[in-house]
């Protein structure tokens, strides 16, 4: 199950930021600001290039999670330091330091007060987010979950925009009380796997106390399903919030508006996947039982999302807003597709995340540089840049194209795919939510058409000067993937494909022997010898 | 390597030169000579190699033979349960199928293509550089998004062409996006576009779903194997698949595009709103034809789409003042036939009309902009008129345009024209799929719109070229022709449209079958359906005698000279114009209903367009008021119990703790005294202090 | 017979001494010198118990001693020149502005 | 004479130790510093004497020639630079509280006392050899210090020395006229 090859890798990629902050505080100056931004960039431009091996060192065919590293960490109760990724993490690693690095890029001239704190926040961002995605172990995994709410709350609450203080306390409370109920959970499956608990009249499996996921895993088809079900709507919250979907997503819309730029980038493009990797990695797998029967509802909400989220797009005055809301339609993309339960569904869904990232990350960086130069962002402002800043036309136009999926670009194969998978499950979703491509590209070529056509009127944007060299390279990698992913996504579906495969097969495996009779199980397993789940996550 | 190997080559040879337009020429704003090099070479190369592999597939593999060129694996999705219950593999591939239809569209569409592309050296001279080479970069794109339309050899690569092509078509219109019309012409495109896309895409999902493939070469034999089985896909499939049509094509109730797409330059206007991307949707039936034929309701809506739309745009086109919308509604008004064609199953002559009316349609195009060009960029008929002494060349290649598409024998509209409205007669005659009755009120519809066809083109020829000028003094010294390099592709397309009809005599009525070209040539693609029972195609050829056939060949060449006539009659001599004017007095209802386009952009701005945008505001309001109204609810709510619990703990709980905090800060007043760096108090108490604990020590240790 | 314990006893009172002086007298020179007594106290009783447990590891100990002591005037002349630059006095207690 | 001759040690103590007590308490009394510091010195002189009779010479002619050499000369120089003799009334509450200053260290010696009293400590010089030997072999008191010294407390005495050293360089800052204090005097000036 496990491959402890390069192990130190992982670890190595996941603390390099935090070792770069570390080293930061205590030997730059905060006054130099040439000094911080180019160890800043160095340091995850470093990151960037050692996290590239993950990709070429994964091995599709190989063990569930790979560059493994296993040691004991609180042995009382079980917790332990657990590393590892499979092919989905490797991809959203990959994506995370690829927008940290653009990031820190992009916020040279954006920031300038406070610079050192700003960079320390983001590099431990940085490592929250890449411990999300690397821990196995679910206390390691909610530690790294919180870490990265607090430089999150920070860049909002520090360097945003006039309503920062509005927008990054919710942001924070909203997300704490979804990671709060996704600790109840936790700690559930916890007591489910070990000695149970008999205040809520939980009887547990009586395996040694363990959070290792890969063994959770192992006992996932025992879990009762009343079980299964409040802990999947504890995780769901949690994990809703984050994505977010609808009802859920009111925090989005202020946390982008109000974040500086990079912070929106990052935001949107990597923590929001936060909550779509819990869903794939923990409630499919984990609660195979509540998922089928989750399956109608998140599905509807998921395509109310992509309407709703579209539709409130087109209203929005506001570029940020409206790229926010737009975030809220694509995610229910991503929900769908997954909720669809096909592989075509849930690859498109994982390859969705990437391209959200990329193309929403990508928005968010252009309207940040419009924001920069005029410091406005209503787009009532705007009108016949195409003139003035025909490279910035263009850079967003691809990227408005990747975002309304436009065959060869990103969106669409993941588009795509979704849909697919969606008419696969019923041809009434694909129905609905293939009208949000239409919608899609409704807003994104209004925002165009508002913003770059036309006559150049306002006095004020006569002399806006064009991109400058490092405004092109931090988007010329996006584009670079949108096109890469649009044209040849087989590297990236190959990664992807056995995490699908074995979350599908997890979950049809409860399809198929739906409702074993629970209390034999518990019955048998309580005479297992105790040390098999210690033995387990060895492998 | 045989050149048809190299198909794949076609659409990347323009895509070559519009990524070095786009990136290399209009960043560092090379000069024009460098950009339409680039450009001619990009369409041109692919003009000479698509010729070149056509030429080499018949000789070499025949026209029966389908030569796939697949280049590498696209979209592996995993395996998904398919309708029978199988596992089907989704994979796939970025592949290019060269057979009879794609063959025709590559042949015909790289020739026009570069024909426009010398066209637009001329007619965009006037630009910058930087304009000058992103208007070739995306002539080059459209290039390239259009022949991987044709040649794609699944529904997916189709539709990547279905995009590309709404995309350039898009980012054409807006060309002078500086004109807030153009730019907004183009969204509306893009948007309608999209909505039809929706449809081609669920069908995409609705054909893997029932064939658990996309590839053509694949699911159209298993469907024509078993066309019972299939029949109710096929509806579906079918109907889907013309919602993708119906954006793409221009036809009602998508057809609203197409005439505010004439925001863009004239050219584009000729290769992608006339010849080229327009006749996608035709394209995309006739290349479903098996499933088409496998679906009576399906054929009969395509019929009476494409008659209504024929008959409705012509009505529209009889007034409109603007010579470029005329032509507009001309192509939608064609395009129409095409359908009304292909939903009689009269799937040859669809296509065939397809490449004709690309023929005489670009000619008509750019003969409008030549006129343009002369008259300093004025579109009102109106204000011309006399131009045939000034630009000669123009007018003869016009005229010889507006006969080919008014129907009149030997020019190339007259054989495919009169091959559907004959096919649309048959199908009534022959009560295909028992719908014979409204295949009869269908072909009526053709014949009439073929009057108002000759109408309103011999119109617009007799205001434009005939008469007297009517633009003003100063406007009349500016008149001219055009340069050569927009002459030569009139004159080019102007020859094509009075022979390029000729490869489709209907050598039935000179009992010389062989004569027929373009039905020998395009017979492979209708693939022979297994059961005699579910076909449309088997149209009885004994339902019209011969002699029956020529009398309709009559009658339509009749309807279109009454049309001209009435033409005549009304734009010239000393009457012109006058009569038109009574007649519009006479009936002033019908006459502002035709001019405003039957308000039809209206009620769709009315219902559709604000009903979108003020649903999408009362949404926003909702979202800020009651969802994201419940959170803020939640956390005023638990602000506000926290106020009191926060009285209650300021009191009570923390009463206490700033009890004995108070304690401490009035000890440490005291206290703080002694602390003032006097070193010998210190000393001091540090004797007490040791002697205190060496007491103690002895107390406890004596005792 | 003169034992350990008259040396101790002398030593004692010599310490008794210096701490009285240390606590009483307010010129800072007269402070520092009490403090010598001190050291010099707890040298005789290093002394003499270093001769009584025939160890001269006392003896050794005392020589640190008188190093320190060395340091410490050394220290404490320092702070005497720097009172009197600062508050052009010798007094102790001028010295008393740390906070309070 | 004999029992001066029998009991010249303890006579000689006795002398010796009422001479440093005088002395002593001269050191604490005296108003004048220069008086007080020439009692020092005289206290210094008998407790090398004292040191002598303990059989260490070394120590002896250590505290001869550091405190009596360096440490008064020292002291002399600063009294002579500070040039205050008198330093006026008290502004504090000290004076009152001399006498229980003077309670204090009396109640802490008595107290020490007892302590030192209970203790056995039986009268002897068993050490007398020991002075001047080591391992075992006799050689000089000097050398055996010093062989100690060197050998066995070789670490405290480096360290001893970095003290020394740290001490050296605090006096010098303290010292200096400008730097250090110079901000203060600003401060404290009005």
């Amino acid at each position: 199950m496990m491959d402890f090859q390069y192990g130190w890798l992982l670890n190595l990629i996941c603390y390099l930021p935090l070792a770069g902050a570390l080293l930061m505080m205590a030997f730059i100056n905060k006054e130099n600001s040439a000094a911080l931004k180019t160890w800043a960039t160095l340091v995850v431009g470093v990151d960037f290039v050692v996290s590239i091996p993950l990709w070429f060192l994964y091995k599709p065919d190989g063990a569930e999670f790979q560059f493994a590293t296993q040691m004991k960490w609180i042995p009382s109760v079980g917790v332990q330091y657990l590393f590892g990724v499979d092919g989905f993490a490797v991809l959203l690693i990959l994506l995370t330091t690829l927008l940290g690095f653009i990031a820190v890029y992009c916020s040279y001239t954006a920031i300038t007060e406070r610079q050192k704190e700003y960079y320390v926040f983001l590099l431990l961002l940085q490592t929250g987010m890449l411990g999300v995605f690397c821990s196995l172990d679910f206390i390691l995994f909610y530690v790294f979950w919180e870490v990265m709410l607090v430089p999150m709350y920070f860049l909002i609450g520090v360097w945003g925009g006039p309503r920062r203080l509005y927008a990054a306390i919710k942001f924070f409370l909203y997300t704490l009380v979804g990671s709060v109920l996704m600790l109840v959970g936790i700690l559930t499956l916890y007591f489910f796997n070990s000695t149970g608990l008999a205040a809520i009249g939980l009887e547990g499996l009586g395996h040694v106390a363990t959070f290792s996921i890969p063994h959770l895993y192992t006992i996932a088809p025992q879990i009762l399903p009343e079980v299964q079900f409040w802990v999947f709507l504890a995780f769901f919250v949690g994990f809703a919030i984050k994505v977010p979907m609808f009802p859920f997503h009111t925090w989005l819309p202020d946390a982008h508006v109000e974040a500086p730029t990079a912070g929106s980038v990052i935001l949107a493009a990597v923590l929001l996947k936060m909550g779509t990797y819990g869903f794939i990695r923990f409630s499919l797998p984990l609660l195979p039982d509540a998922t089928l029967k989750a399956v109608g509802w998140i599905g509807v909400l998921a395509i109310v999302a992509i309407v709703y989220g579209a539709l409130v797009a087109m209203a929005q005055k506001d570029m940020k807003k409206l790229v926010a809301y737009s975030s809220v339609s694509h995610m229910g993309f991503v929900m769908l597709g997954m909720f669809a339960l096909n592989e075509a569904g849930l690859r498109g869904s994982i390859l969705q995340m990437l391209n959200h990232g990329v193309s929403t990350g990508a928005l968010f960086l252009l309207v940040g540089i419009v924001y920069e130069r005029r410091h406005n962002r209503m787009i009532a402002e705007y009108g016949g840049l195409a003139k003035v800043m025909p490279l910035y036309a263009t850079f967003f136009m691809i990227i408005t194209m990747s975002s309304i999926g436009l065959p060869t670009l990103n969106g669409f194969i993941g588009e795509f795919l979704i849909l697919i998978g969606a008419y696969n499950h019923s041809w009434v979703w694909a129905l609905f939510a293939a009208s949000g491509i239409v919608l899609g590209a409704g807003y994104m070529l209004w925002l165009y058409q508002r913003v770059f056509f036309g006559e150049l009127s306002n006095e004020k944007n006569k002399e806006l000067p064009d991109l400058n060299r490092r405004e092109q390279w931090t988007l010329i990698p996006l584009v670079v993937v949108a096109f890469w992913i649009g044209l040849y996504p087989k590297p990236f579906l190959e990664r992807m494909a056995p995490t699908v495969d074995r979350v599908l097969q997890r979950v049809e495996a409860a399809r198929h022997d739906q409702g074993p009779s629970a209390g034999d199980h518990v019955a048998e397993l309580a005479h297992a010898p105790a040390g098999e789940a210690a033995g387990e996550n060895g492998e | 390597m045989k050149l048809y190997d190299l198909i794949w080559l076609i659409p990347i040879l323009p895509l070559i030169g519009a990524i070095f337009n786009g990136l290399v020429s209009n960043r560092l704003g090379l000069s024009k000579s460098v950009t339409n090099t680039v450009a001619l070479l990009g369409s041109g190369l692919a003009w000479l190699l698509g010729w070149g592999a056509i030429v080499q597939w018949v000789l070499d593999l025949g026209i029966h033979h389908t030569h796939i060129v697949r280049l590498f694996s696209w979209i592996q999705g995993g395996s998904l349960r398919i309708l029978d219950g199988s596992l089907a593999d989704i994979d796939i591939s970025a592949s290019f199928q060269l057979d009879a239809v794609s063959a025709l569209m590559v042949f015909f569409v790289t020739f026009v293509g570069f024909l426009i592309h010398v066209y637009s050296i001329g007619y965009m001279h006037d630009e910058s550089d930087r304009a000058y080479a992103r208007y070739f970069s995306y002539l080059n794109l459209f290039m390239f998004s259009m022949l991987v339309l044709v040649l794609g050899s699944n529904l997916a690569v189709l539709f990547v062409g279905w995009e590309g092509v709404g995309l350039c078509s898009y980012l054409l219109i807006g060309f002078y996006f500086e004109k807030d019309w153009c730019a907004a012409a183009g969204m509306k495109a893009f948007i309608v576009n999209r909505i039809g896309d929706w449809g081609f895409l669920l069908a995409i999902f609705a054909t893997f779903m029932v064939f658990g493939t996309l590839e053509f070469t694949e699911f159209f034999p298993a469907a024509a194997a078993h066309p019972e089985h299939f029949a109710s896909a096929a509806t579906v499939i079918g109907l889907l698949l013309f919602v993708g049509a119906i954006g793409k094509s221009a036809q009602i109730p998508l057809y609203v595009w197409l005439p505010d797409a004439m925001a863009g330059p004239t050219p584009v206007s000729a290769l992608i709103h006339a010849a080229t991307m327009v006749t996608a949707g035709v394209y995309m039936v006739v290349r479903c034809n098996v499933i088409y034929r496998l679906s009576p309701t399906a054929m009969l809506v395509v019929a009476i789409v494409g008659g209504l739309t024929a008959i409705f745009a012509a009505t529209i086109g009889l007034v409109q003042n603007d010579i470029k919308k005329v032509l507009a509604y001309s192509t939608v008004s064609q395009l129409g036939y095409m359908f009304l064609g292909a939903g009689v199953g009269a799937f040859v002559a669809a296509i065939f009309h397809v490449l004709t009316h690309a023929y005489f349609k670009a000619c008509l195009f750019l003969g409008s902009g030549s006129v343009i060009h002369a008259c300093g960029g004025e579109q009102d008929i109106r204000k011309m008129g006399g131009l045939k002494k000034y630009m000669p060349t123009t007018y003869w290649t016009f005229l010889v345009a507006t006969l080919a598409i008014s129907g009149i024998p030997i020019f190339a509209g007259f054989f495919s024209k009169d091959e559907i409205l004959f096919k649309a007669f048959e199908a009534g005659a022959s009560d295909l799929n028992h719908f014979g009755s409204a295949y009869y009120v269908l072909w009526i519809l053709g014949m009439v719109g073929a009057v108002m066809t000759a109408f309103y083109m011999f119109r617009l020829v007799f205001m434009t070229f005939h008469g007297e000028f009517r633009g003003g003094e100063e406007a009349e010294h500016h008149l001219h022709e055009s340069p050569w390099t927009m002459t030569m592709p009139l004159v080019v397309l102007g020859v094509l449209s009075v022979f390029g009809g000729l490869v489709g005599i209907p050598g039935k009525l000179f009992h010389h079958p062989e004569w027929n070209l373009v039905d020998w040539f395009l017979e492979p693609i209708l693939l022979p359906i297994g059961h005699a029972a579910g076909g449309g195609h088997d149209v009885s050829h004994h339902a019209v005698s011969l002699g029956m056939e020529w009398g309709l060949v009559f009658l339509s060449v009749g309807v279109a000279t009454f049309g001209i006539w009435l033409a005549h009659r009304f734009y010239m001599g000393a009457e012109a114009l006058v009569r038109p004017q009574r007649l519009a007095e006479r009936f002033p209802l019908a006459y502002k209903l035709v001019l405003n386009k039957y308000w039809m952009d209206e009620i769709y701005d009315a219902t559709v367009i604000s009903g979108m945008v003020n649903g999408s505001r009362v949404l926003w309001e909702f979202d800020a008021r009651v969802v994201d109204g419940a959170v803020n609810g939640t956390a005023l709510t638990t602000v506000g119990s926290s106020f009191m619990s926060g009285i209650f703990d300021l009191r009570v709980v923390d009463g206490a703790v700033n009890l004995i905090a108070t304690c401490y800060d009035v000890a440490s007043r005291w206290f703080r005294k002694l602390q003032v760096g006097f070193a010998q108090g210190y000393a001091m108490v540090m004797v007490f202090g040791a002697a205190i604990l060496l007491a103690v020590y002895y107390l406890f240790k004596l005792n | 017979m003169i034992g350990a314990t008259h040396y101790v006893a002398l030593s004692l009172i010599l310490l008794c001494i210096g701490l009285v002086g240390v606590m009483v007298r307010r010129n800072f020179i007269t402070v520092l010198m009490s403090l010598e007594l001190m050291f010099n106290a707890v040298n005789i009783n290093l002394i003499a118990f270093s001769f009584r447990l025939g160890d001269l590891t006392g003896q050794v100990l005392a020589i640190f001693v008188i190093t320190i002591a060395a340091a410490e005037a050394a220290i404490g002349l320092g702070l005497i020149i720097a009172l009197v630059r600062l508050k052009d006095t010798v007094a102790l207690e001028e010295a008393d502005e740390m906070g309070g | 004479m004999d029992f001066l001759v029998d009991n010249f040690g303890s006579i000689l103590f006795y002398v010796v130790a009422g001479i440093t007590v005088a002395t002593a308490i001269g050191v604490v009394a005296f108003r004048n510093p220069v008086h007080a510091a020439i009692s020092l010195l005289v206290t210094f002189l008998m407790v090398a004497v004292l040191f002598i009779m303990s059989h260490a010479e070394f120590l002896a002619a250590v505290q001869v020639l550091v405190y009596a050499g360096g440490i008064m000369v020292l002291y002399l120089f600063v009294i002579m630079l500070v040039r205050i003799a008198d330093i006026g009334p008290g502004k504090v509450f000290l004076s009152g509280l001399a006498p229980l200053a003077v309670l204090g260290g009396v109640v802490l010696g008595c107290l020490i006392a007892i302590g030192i009293l209970l203790g056995s400590m039986a009268a002897g010089d068993g050490g007398a050899a020991a002075m001047t030997a080591i391992n075992g072999e006799a050689i000089g008191n000097t050398e055996a210090v010093g062989w100690l010294l060197y050998m066995k407390y070789l670490v405290p005495f480096e360290i001893v020395s970095v003290v020394l050293l740290v001490a050296m360089i605090g006096a010098i800052v303290f010292g200096r006229r400008d730097a250090g204090l110079a901000g203060a005097v600003e401060e404290v000036e009005p």
